[in-house]
């Protein structure tokens, strides 16, 4: 059943980083943290719908990316601790997640950067004639950025077949939307491009999986082409660290309110029912805690770590 | 009597100080109107002189180098901001290709007055993309300045004679440093850009540290003291111009010489001031050694990252060793009182 | 009388600009030169409408626009000479022009450089409540580069007292902009930026130079705000260089035909009439040898010149 | 029998076989499936391959930078070409936060096999934006392999072993080169990045010059044979990795060196020379010498532009000039001919 599979996948994601902030002024996580909370649903939405094959990029704030599309757990946990068994070794941290083999190829601190390369990434898809998608998450703040729109131009060129997620919450850090673009018309400005693209506005889980299943069934009958989805979300914490952050005002809780009350893992839960929902529950509480302890458990990585992996022979 | 201000609040004071005799500066950056105001150094400024003179930008850092450069020619003096280096990576082509160039190009007729603050250094887990610290990319462009001050004293004089200089000038700040607290005279002052500062005078080696580590040299000179060793510490304050001859009267002296780059080596300031040495024919018996980042991008563990930076111990050892021919690894028994507040994610 | 301003204006570009062809061979030029032989009436028709004050950017094929504005010719030939007398001291070459007296602001070889460029300039203007306005020219080109999204944006953000003009000659180098963009539709794409937009699609110069009189209107007014006009037209000429190349295949001769027919200059010739046509072309032919000639009697600069001009005091 | 093709014939087929032979080679560019084909380099490469494998690009080098990293991700080849170096400094984002670092920064997990052509070098008149060659700014990033050879058959080795390099590789091509003309054997073959090599023998001063420069360094040899100068001739091909061990031993041998860079000198590949054989403590009595671009943007006139770069001549009076301690201008009586012709514009 779809809800029981989205809740799953949304608990998890939401007590992962709820664990994280949690245990994060203990100093054990070394690693600007960017939270996913309140957001979480669009990764879920997205990743539900994809494929083993279909490849995600994600931000910095990645970690409802990587773990919706199936990335290693622990993995994960330890990269946060910088420890040796992490995704990356411990060499890339928070903002560095990747997972190979379940299609999560990277994500970056640098905001923008994973436009062109997740086309490039599609193009390659397109030359080999796979089935497969590029989804490439990003942020409303990098749309300000000359790379999207020489990303999306390319895509739009090409025919490609990449779906764009804008996970639209309003803020780049503190800065608003109205002090960074005209107006808010984000998806306007992309069909002049030459693709789709839609907003769906109410965070619901369903809408942006049906949105991405539709998508996906389009390029199975052979209609390549890239397609924009934006999602208008909200951010509950701090833009990073594990705090909430309405007395810095730069944005208010009333504003917040909507999100809080339209929290997707809520309305699931109430869908399921106590018995089902309490089941997917303690499941997951007993994988995080193994995870946390995995990464606990895990080494650092040995000082020679240092100079590998800047090659590949 | 002394007035001690933090580094943080000298950059603030110097930014307030030139917006408030030239209505032609003005500020622009992501981020410096927000709460967090650029780590303080831009906190409060909109309320001051208003949102045409302060703003926040689109995520657009090209572009809004471009506008700053616009602005410069129409004879504004944009001060804008990067609170991370890597960003300037997207702005190459505007400060390189445009800023370097345009006065050269046109012979003579325009001018660019822009400065370009950004900020470097560690924290803890930035990692690759958020640790960078590349002003030896500039240093080969002609036509740009670069200063990186280690102290509040050079921090506000050399950003005031950067809003003045009449051409692109780049000043780099080290996170670590916005915690250093030092003597600041209240009125504006200028340092020049393009005069090293003698930090420390000593007799039996010379250290330069770019940035922050300068400090780091201060400290491993205490840290010699215990062998007796009298280190000289020379912060060269402008990475171009480059005041060469102070660092070159110092080897004379000493003998020695260590130059520790906040940069990866390879082509960076510690090969240039290398090169330039050995072409004015310094002594043959002069020992020469660089310092700098691992050849490797920054990694997030600490495990690792603490082996990617140089520090104060690491700086002694070398001049121990360099000193005595030895390959002992020497360790300093007093343990240094950290100066600076250590930092404290996350940012 | 209008169409005799036009015409001595164009005129005089396409004459200084033919000359120049024709002495290419010689090498006394050694400067590439990007000719606006077809397109000259889009700075014209601008240009005319601007006041002295009013600031110019263009691009390195900026001939037109630089003697459009004003720009002294006698400098804009010793520059392509490379003479010491030249408007850049001989340090620019035929790129990079610059009178700013007349305010030519300087034309650039990177494209898109200028378009931020610009957009800072008229963000001081408006700064300094100025009634200036800047003109930003580019190519069609320029729409490609991640400058343009960033530059326009941000006009369109702080409503700056700027025009763009995009020169639409359908090709970068040999590239027709098919092979960019998936379609051409430039204006409706500038208008989601929060801007008026419009095209005109027949080279007229009188529609040009209106458009541009209505807009500094509107800026008299207090109306304050960016407009982009989109001109198409067509290059006559190779793209670097004195010759033709329709040879070289990627373009043919029949596309040309109808800019070639719909000369502007042909046109305002006839509605001008010989007797006045021929005063105006006697007077512009003169002043073109005279030019010359002081190009070709100005010194080469020495050598200690190579050193100056890095830094101002 | 030697088989004679120019760089240009020999780029091109490096880049024919090497797509024969592996499908997943593509080539992109502005420009490259155009009538002119990259000065030949790409001509025919379309109808031989097709428009999925040889495509023009938008005017979009940052963009443009990032679609073929991301197809080297999905385990594409891409050959990514810019017709000059200065466009680059529109793609730094791309190269360096993503291209060096994305390797190391997911420890391991990922490869770019990307080419980055680029080309540099003098014609005429081009100016401040169209002749610069700023691969120092490279060779401080690890992660980024660069070479610029300077023969044909370097041209052709050099480049197969980029395409076939799991890595990101600059290859920097000089405008002047494409008509030097030399043996190119038929089959693929592969010449090693980070191996110099040594352009002729000498045994009175070695002369280092990077890209074209070893050509006019060929050239100062032969004006320097007629006052009896035996010079060494070193090509570095590779700038990163650099294989300092070829030009130490030839050092350790001549006690002469001239580093010539194309390119601006501060914090250039000459600086880092000096600097590493400084570190490797070459013997005391050894003379060094850099060259490069003057300090300035290139102008165009070419009264200046002539006095801009460095040449045969002046290398061979620097040459005469360090072995005779003398002051005096010594100029060649003989005037080679020019084995490249002349770059005749516009391009
Ligand atoms: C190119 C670049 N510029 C600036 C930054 C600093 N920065 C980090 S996150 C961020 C905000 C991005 O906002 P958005 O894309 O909306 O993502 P969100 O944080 O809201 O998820 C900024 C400006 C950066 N990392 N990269
Ligand atoms: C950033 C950049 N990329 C590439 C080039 C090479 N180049 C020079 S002119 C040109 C074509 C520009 O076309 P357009 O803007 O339409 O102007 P047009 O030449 O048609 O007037 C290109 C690609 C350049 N100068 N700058
Ligand atoms: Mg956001
Ligand atoms: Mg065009």
């Amino acid at each position: 059943m779809l809800a029981e599979k989205f809740y799953r996948s949304l608990y998890r994601i939401r007590r992962i980083e709820e664990e994280i902030a949690r245990i994060y002024h203990t100093d054990k996580i070394k690693s600007p943290v960017h939270l996913s909370i309140g957001q979480e649903a669009i990764s879920v939405g997205v990743c539900e719908a994809l494929r083993p094959d279909d490849i995600v990029f994600g931000t910095y704030r990645g970690h409802a990316t990587y773990l919706a599309k199936g990335g290693n757990l622990e993995k994960m946990i330890a990269e946060l601790y910088g420890k040796s068994t992490g995704c990356s070794k411990g060499k890339g941290g928070s903002m560095h997640l990747i997972d190979v083999a379940k299609g999560v190829m990277g994500t970056s601190a640098i905001v923008g950067t994973t436009i062109p390369v997740s086309v490039g990434y599609s193009y390659a898809l397109k030359y080999r004639k796979s089935n497969s998608i590029v989804v490439c998450f990003i942020g409303d703040g990098a749309v300000d950025e000359g790379a999207f729109h020489e990303g999306v131009n390319f895509a739009a060129l090409k025919r490609l077949p990449i779906l764009f997620v804008c996970e639209n919450n309003h803020y780049a850090i503190h800065s608003h939307h109205v002090s960074r673009r005209n107006s808010d018309n984000i998806c306007e400005r992309v069909q002049t491009y030459g693709m789709q693209a839609e907003c769906i506005d109410d965070g619901d889980i369903f809408r942006i999986y049906d949105f991405t299943n539709n998508y996906i069934k389009r390029i199975m009958m052979g209609h390549i082409a890239p397609v924009f989805l934006e999602c208008i979300t909200y951010r509950w914490k701090e833009h990073v660290g594990p705090n909430d952050d309405f007395h810095l005002g730069y944005r208010t809780k009333d504003e917040a309110e909507y999100w809080i009350q339209n929290d997707q893992l809520k309305k699931l839960k109430s869908l399921l029912g106590a018995d089902i929902s309490s089941k997917i529950e303690s499941a997951v509480d007993l994988e995080t805690k193994n995870a946390f302890e995995f990464a606990e458990k895990s080494d650092f990585p040995e000082v020679k770590e240092l100079y590998t992996d800047l090659f590949k022979d | 009597m002394q007035r001690i201000l933090s580094y943080s609040e000298a950059i603030r004071e110097a930014i307030v100080q030139e917006m408030t005799q030239n209505p032609s500066v003005i500020v622009l950056g992501q981020g410096v109107d927000d709460p967090k105001g650029i780590l303080g150094t831009t906190k409060g400024l909109v309320d001051k002189f208003g949102s045409e003179r302060v703003f926040d930008t689109p995520l657009a850092e090209d572009g809004m180098t471009g506008v700053a450069i616009g602005a410069a020619l129409a004879g504004l003096r944009p001060v804008h901001t990067h609170i991370r280096m890597d960003f300037v990576l997207l702005a190459m082509n505007q400060l390189i290709n445009m800023a370097a160039k345009m006065r050269y190009m046109f012979g003579g007729e325009v001018s660019i007055p822009i400065v370009v603050r950004s900020i470097i250094g560690k924290s803890w887990g930035q990692g690759a993309q958020h640790s960078q610290s590349i002003y030896p990319l500039f240093m080969n462009i002609p036509g740009l300045k670069i200063c990186a001050p280690s102290t509040p004293y050079d921090a506000k004089g050399c950003l005031i004679q950067g809003i003045r200089d009449n051409n692109p000038v780049l000043f780099i700040e080290h996170r670590l440093l916005y915690y250093q607290r030092g003597h600041v005279p209240t009125e504006g002052y200028t340092v020049p850009l393009g005069k090293a500062r003698i930090l420390a005078k000593g007799k039996d080696i010379t250290l330069v540290g770019i940035s922050q580590m300068a400090i780091e040299c201060l400290r491993a000179r205490q840290y010699l003291k215990e062998i007796h060793i009298d280190a000289e510490v020379i912060d060269p304050l402008s990475l171009s111009p480059l005041d060469i001859n102070t660092i070159l009267d110092s080897v004379v002296k000493t003998k020695m010489l260590i130059v520790i780059d906040y940069a990866w080596m390879t082509c960076g300031a510690g090969a240039e001031i290398v090169a330039q040495l050995i072409e004015r024919n310094i002594p043959r018996d002069v020992v020469i050694k660089r310092m700098g980042f691992a050849s490797v991008p920054c990694p997030t563990t600490s495990a690792l990252e603490q082996h990617f930076y140089p520090d104060a111990k690491e700086i002694a050892l070398n001049a121990y060793q360099m000193i005595f021919s030895d390959k002992k690894a020497w360790q300093p028994i007093t343990e240094l009182q950290a100066e600076e507040v250590e930092f404290k994610g996350p940012f």
